[in-house]
């Protein structure tokens, strides 16, 4: 890259403006565009990069001024709206969550997609099937009988019961970290139990039983093997195994 | 190039969107267009609270709200709106703790509210609880709950559209153009209805709380077509974002005690707003904290920040209230929020302008006339609700409110009117667009002109304004307007081209950073959000009254905004002086 | 790549005719002797490590009960071919295989039981780790407490007395 | 603009475009069509039960059979058919090893068919797979209860 650009002060930087250490650092992408090639390349980027940046602040600098062809999804930049989930390093996290000086930037960093989902370009995978397992679990509040006219009452306590998986951002760093999800894509994955426990534990909801009964099948929850990597990949820190557990032993203590 | 046909498309799946399109979805052949997955969207990053005056936790009444609402937009609010708005409120909360959101709860099992910014008992007492919330995330909650119900109610979606024109056909709505992101396809939905929910645009500022997906595309669409944007030069900057970064603190921190603190550690709100101190309104908090810092009081070596002080709230109570916050000031600062301060400065937070449009939603083509079949709702619209100035959680109640009104209208509208025919190759200007920046072989590069943007924005159209620092603005963007035209993108391919949008979204960025620095420029008073240092007061004689500004096209092909005003509504309150 | 709409909310996928696994086919587009470079392998923690070595010595495991159910099932032909079969037992080799067994059926165990804790306990999953580590730390203390006994015979062997 | 992209250096390349994309890289198994819904049976959550409760067992049965064999008096040098001989003498010996031995194999049966299910591509082979895997259960168990109920110490 010779061109200098504004967005780089180089030694004309002011003595006004903050200052910032950046290092040099490699970022190895596992590139796939099926309009160019029918074969995926690990590409190496050179850059300079304040350690305290993000993973997701190097992707935009590599787009933004190496190469404008790299592609991945991002929106909100803050770890809120889960959408760049993806590989760095070997372990599923959200690019805008990891800090450059938090995973060794002296080795290159690699970044790849996420697994078991179909890659369609650079970073950017088929959502629909993680969705459409969502889906499947009925991720929505079920009562019968007439509704109050102010508010469902809840006590603290109950509301506290399923605070945890409340806070799943649909990210799909779990679902996508799980061994049993990359052979064959068919389990429903630790994303759609966590949002199907959200529901199950909410003391309004009555749709509980239909819940456990379609993660009682063959793909529901007693294909999970425990291995955890779900819970380590969460980014909202969402005890999902713990969260599986339970709606394991609900099925169980409802079936005898 | 496909063409579709629904009775009522909806732009967007954030919080508006997707409340209207439950209401939509009952009563006609709906489809949600959203560029982003609907989880996606911004509303997910709201943090504080949605008021309403359910009075669980403490006396109040939505008449409070309402002025407090009024007094907070210092004035400029159309006062039936904000009356529809509060009244409405205790509903749309009730509405949405039906549709599953899990509130956090008071002892006896009810909505548990907390204290907000501006919002006050008995026209300004003192603080009122009013916000109903979910820990420090109850825009992820809304967002998900919302999402939870279309899939409950079969909304369906097309993700990863992003609508790039609208189709007007002798005044009447035919339609939308979309290009569909993983095809590079164009599509044309041909509707009866059209409600556009496309959220913020807060994009052209550098330090900002806004995604990299809030460019204002619906507000550009519309703009383009010739329709009026109402008030743009009311941007909000949230007193606390984080330090260069624009993440959001939520005000929430300082409803549960925050303080803010200067380098001499000196609670220096208590000189600014005497009675509600660190939670006065946003524009007055912003205000000061960049006084301390122009007056030396700032922290750090560059003494361009200052700090905010959780550190005397016990942990607990920052891990039930306020997880996510302090999470972000671990992650992305390195900092310990039980024992340290928090680095904050003002960040661009909210577009107050947008698409003008009546209480129904229904936009308008001028100060009376509704375009047929067109409706906007949330961030992309002004109802005027929110002013000058908007309270902190009014917006998510604005999304419910407003996005509920005008999904029903649209329905209803669709209902009783025929699809008006596509105007001749319907597809043409977005072809042309996009063709163009493809074909480009200029050299200007999108990062560059954007990051030109957000910088001479930052510099000369944030808290503080001077006719100076505006026409520099206007003269900037002029300038990066013409960079602009020689554009090109890298990415010549049809497949997920995020490189190509990304130009399509500066475009839009471009025009509408013209219209605020026009409308500042204009407006010689200072009003919330608006700052003019050199006029420094309030002006209601000549300027109580809403912008509008045109895009002109002259014969000769040259285009320039033409700024136009609208009367406020006042039905109750009168002007006062604005004391926190 | 189309997408269809079935009408209540939900899109599936279309593909022209079968997946590339249905077909036969390798599972991601390799053109003919162009390497694809593969991800890379997923760096899971101990808990996806320690499910990996469940797996590997649970199947272990199955196959060596297999056999030995063969191999014992010769004391109903002859106790002289069960003899012999045990006799040719009695090397080093099969006694350091044996060890291996010993380390497989000790690990499966304790890791079995400590799985058994993640599943029925609360705060198991919190644990975990923990826990593993408490199944590592056993395991270590009997694999050495079992190194005399099952390894002493072929160390004699080879060693001599 | 100065990237090393091999992307579009390869050989193959010339047949993608724009208007003729390369096929893109699918997961080993898309999920296609809606999960089925129609089987209702409680299976998976017995196997899974079972696998936990034989588990504690076999601690026992398994650990205490180790010991014996291989540990205690001797290890392994000792065994023999006068050792097996003297063992299954008593009937505690006996129901142990066959406890020992239904459970172990269910067990490790079913864990045997999680283990197929899961890296098994296709449903043929899947399919054959676990029929062999039955096969050779069911035999292994039967010969293993022939054996030691039919056990005849004075063969010799
Ligand atoms: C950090 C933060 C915190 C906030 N906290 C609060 C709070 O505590 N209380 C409060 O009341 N308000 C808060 N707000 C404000 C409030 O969240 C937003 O104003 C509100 O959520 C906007 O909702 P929306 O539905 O209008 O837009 P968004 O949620 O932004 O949604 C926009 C939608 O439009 C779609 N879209 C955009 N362009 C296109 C296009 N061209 N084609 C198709 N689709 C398109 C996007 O995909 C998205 O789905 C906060 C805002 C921010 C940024
Ligand atoms: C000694 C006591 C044993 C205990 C406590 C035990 C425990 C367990 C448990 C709890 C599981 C389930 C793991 C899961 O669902 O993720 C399991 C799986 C398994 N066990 Fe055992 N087991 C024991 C002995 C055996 C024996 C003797 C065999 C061989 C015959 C065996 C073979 C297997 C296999 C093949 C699996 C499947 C592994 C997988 O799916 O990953 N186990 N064991
Ligand atoms: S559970 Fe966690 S990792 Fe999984 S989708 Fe939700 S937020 Fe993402
Ligand atoms: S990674 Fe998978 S195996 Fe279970 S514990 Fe998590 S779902
Ligand atoms: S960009 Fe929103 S989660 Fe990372």
């Amino acid at each position: 890259m010779s061109t200098a650009t504004v967005d780089q002060p180089a030694d004309a930087a002011p003595a006004a403006a903050p200052s910032v250490d950046r290092i040099a650092i490699t970022v190895r992408v596992r590139r796939f565009n099926p309009e160019v090639s029918a074969e995926s390349a690990w590409v190496d980027y050179q850059i300079e990069m304040d350690p305290k940046e993000r993973v997701l602040d190097a992707l935009h600098k590599i787009k933004w001024e190496i190469d404008g062809t790299l592609t991945f999804r991002r929106s909100c930049a803050h770890g809120i709206c889960g959408s760049d989930a993806m590989r760095i390093n070997g372990r599923n996290r959200l690019a805008c969550k990891t800090l450059i000086k938090d995973i060794n930037p002296d080795k290159p960093i690699t970044v790849e997609p996420i697994k078991g989902l179909t890659v369609l370009k650079d970073l950017v995978v088929d959502m629909e099937p993680f969705f459409q397992a969502y889906r499947d679990v009925m991720p929505f509040l079920i009562t019968t009988g007439n509704e109050p006219t102010r508010e469902r009452r809840q006590s603290a306590k109950d509301r506290e019961r399923f605070d945890d998986t409340t806070k799943c951002i649909l990210c799909a760093a779990c679902t996508s970290s799980c061994p049993v999800f990359w052979n064959d894509g068919q389990y429903f994955g630790p994303a759609a139990i966590v949002n199907a426990h959200r529901f199950i534990f909410d003391s309004r909801d009555e749709g509980g039983e239909q819940r456990l009964e379609i993660l009682n099948e063959q793909e529901g929850v007693w294909r999970c093997r425990t291995t955890f990597n779900c819970t380590d990949a969460c980014p909202r820190g969402i005890e999902v195994t713990k969260a599986i557990q339970e709606v394991k032993r609900a099925l169980i203590t409802r079936r005898f | 190039m496909q063409i579709h046909k629904y009775e009522t498309i909806i732009v967007g799946a954030g919080g508006a969107g997707m409340r209207a399109a439950i209401e939509a979805t009952k009563r006609s052949r709906t489809a949600v267009l959203t560029k982003l997955y609907p989880t996606r969207s911004h509303t997910g990053a709201a943090q504080g609270g949605m008021a309403a005056a359910l009075a669980n936790v403490e006396e109040d009444n939505w008449e409070w709200h309402t002025f407090d609402t009024i007094k907070g937009g210092d004035y400029l609010v159309d006062q039936d709106a904000a009356e529809i708005l509060a009244k409405e409120a205790i509903d749309s909360v009730l509405d949405l703790e039906k549709m599953g959101l899990p509130f956090n709860r008071t002892p006896d099992g009810t909505i548990d509210q907390r204290r907000f910014g501006g919002h006050t008992r008995n026209h300004g007492e003192a603080a009122v609880r009013r916000s109903c919330y979910a820990s420090d995330r109850t825009g992820h909650m809304i967002l998900q709950t919302l999402y939870q119900n279309c899939v409950k109610e079969g909304v369906e979606f097309f993700n990863e559209f992003y609508v790039l024109d609208l189709l007007i056909n002798e005044g009447r709505t035919a339609g939308v153009v979309a290009y569909e992101l993983a095809t590079g396809e164009i599509h044309i939905f041909q509707a009866k209805a059209v409600v556009f929910a496309s959220g913020g645009c807060g994009k052209f500022f550098k330090v900002t709380s806004n995604a990299h997906t809030l460019t204002g595309d619906g507000q550009a669409v519309a703009f383009r077509r010739g329709l009026p944007l109402e008030d743009m030069e009311f941007f909000q900057f949230h007193p606390t974002g984080i330090w260069r970064m624009g993440i959001l603190l939520t005000e929430g921190a300082r409803g549960e005690g925050g303080i803010l603190r200067n380098k001499d550690g000196e609670r220096f709100m208590e000189r600014y707003a005497p009675v509600m101190k660190d939670l006065a309104s946003r524009d007055v908090v912003s205000r000061a904290i960049y006084t301390e810092i122009r007056e030396g009081r700032g922290c750090g070596p560059d003494g361009d920040h200052v700090y905010l002080d959780l550190t005397h709230l016990p942990p607990e109570q920052l891990d039930a209230k306020l997880p996510d916050i302090t999470e972000f000031a671990r992650t992305y600062l390195g900092i310990e929020p039980y024992t340290d301060p928090i680095p904050i400065q003002p960040t661009a937070h909210y577009t107050m302008g947008g698409i003008p449009t009546n209480v129904e939603g229904e936009v308008l083509s001028n100060n009376t006339d509704v375009v047929p079949g067109l409706y906007a709702a949330g961030e992309v619209a002004c109802v005027s609700v929110h002013g000058a100035n908007r309270l902190g959680t009014n917006s998510l109640l604005d999304i419910n409110v407003f996005g509920r009104r005008a999904g029903i209208a649209a329905a209803a509208y669709a209902a009783t009117h025929e699809y008006v025919e596509l105007p001749e190759s319907p597809e043409s200007e977005v072809v042309r667009m996009v063709e163009d920046l493809r074909q480009s072989t200029g050299s200007e590069r999108v990062s560059e002109i954007r990051t030109a943007l957000q910088e001479t924005m930052d510099v000369n159209a944030m808290v503080f304004r001077t006719e100076a620092t505006l026409k520099q603005a206007v003269a900037d963007i002029a300038e990066l307007k013409e960079r602009y035209k020689r554009v090109s993108v890298q990415d010549k391919g049809r497949r997920y081209n995020t490189d190509l949008l990304e130009a399509v979204e500066l475009g839009n960025l471009l025009d509408l950073a013209e219209v605020l620095a026009v409308s500042a420029l204009a407006r010689k008073e200072s009003r919330g959000g608006h700052y003019r240092e050199d006029h420094p007061n309030r002006d209601d004689v000549n300027f109580m009254r809403h912008t509008m500004a045109y895009r002109e096209e002259g014969a000769d092909g040259t285009v320039s905004i033409r700024l136009d005003y609208k009367p406020v509504v006042q039905t109750r309150y009168q002007p006062m002086e604005r004391k926190y | 790549m189309t997408r269809r709409y079935d009408g209540r909310g939900r899109w599936s996928v279309i593909r022209p005719g079968p997946t590339d696994s249905e077909a036969g086919r390798p599972l991601s587009p390799h053109p003919e002797g162009i390497s694809v470079p593969a991800g890379t392998l997923y760096r899971g923690r101990e808990g996806m490590w320690s499910w990996v070595a469940h797996r590997v010595t649970g199947v272990t495991i199955f196959f060596f009960l297999f056999v030995h159910v063969l191999d014992t099932a010769l004391v109903r032909v002859s106790p002289e071919a069960y003899d012999t079969v045990i006799a040719s037992y009695k090397t080093p080799l099969v006694s350091l295989m044996e060890y291996g067994l010993v380390a497989a059926v000790l690990f499966h165990a304790l890791n079995g039981l400590r799985l058994i804790a993640v599943d029925f306990w609360g705060n198991g999953p919190r644990y975990q780790r923990q826990m593993l580590w408490t199944v590592m730390g056993i395991w270590l203390v009997l694999m050495a407490g079992a190194a005399y006994p099952v390894l002493h015979h072929a160390a004699e062997i080879l060693f001599g007395e | 603009m100065s990237v090393e992209s091999s992307v579009d250096l390869t050989a193959s390349s010339a047949a993608y475009g724009p208007d003729n994309p390369a096929p893109v890289i699918e997961p080993p198994r898309a999920r296609t069509k809606r999960t089925p819904r129609n089987r209702r049976t409680n299976f998976e959550m017995h196997a899974w039960l079972f696998m936990r409760l034989s588990g504690i067992v076999l601690v026992v049965l398994v650990i205490g059979h180790l010991l014996i064999q291989l540990v205690l008096d001797g290890g392994v040098s000792r065994i023999g058919f006068a050792f097996v001989a003297g063992r299954w003498a008593s009937p505690f010996w006996q129901v142990w090893d066959l406890l020992m031995l239904w459970l172990a194999m269910i067990h490790g049966t079913n864990g045997m068919r999680t283990v197929i299910n899961d890296y098994a591509e296709r449903d043929n082979t899947r399919f054959w797979l676990k029929m062999l895997l039955y096969t050779a259960s069911v035999f292994t168990i039967l010969l293993g209860t022939l054996v030691i109920f039919t056990f005849d110490p004075n063969i010799r």
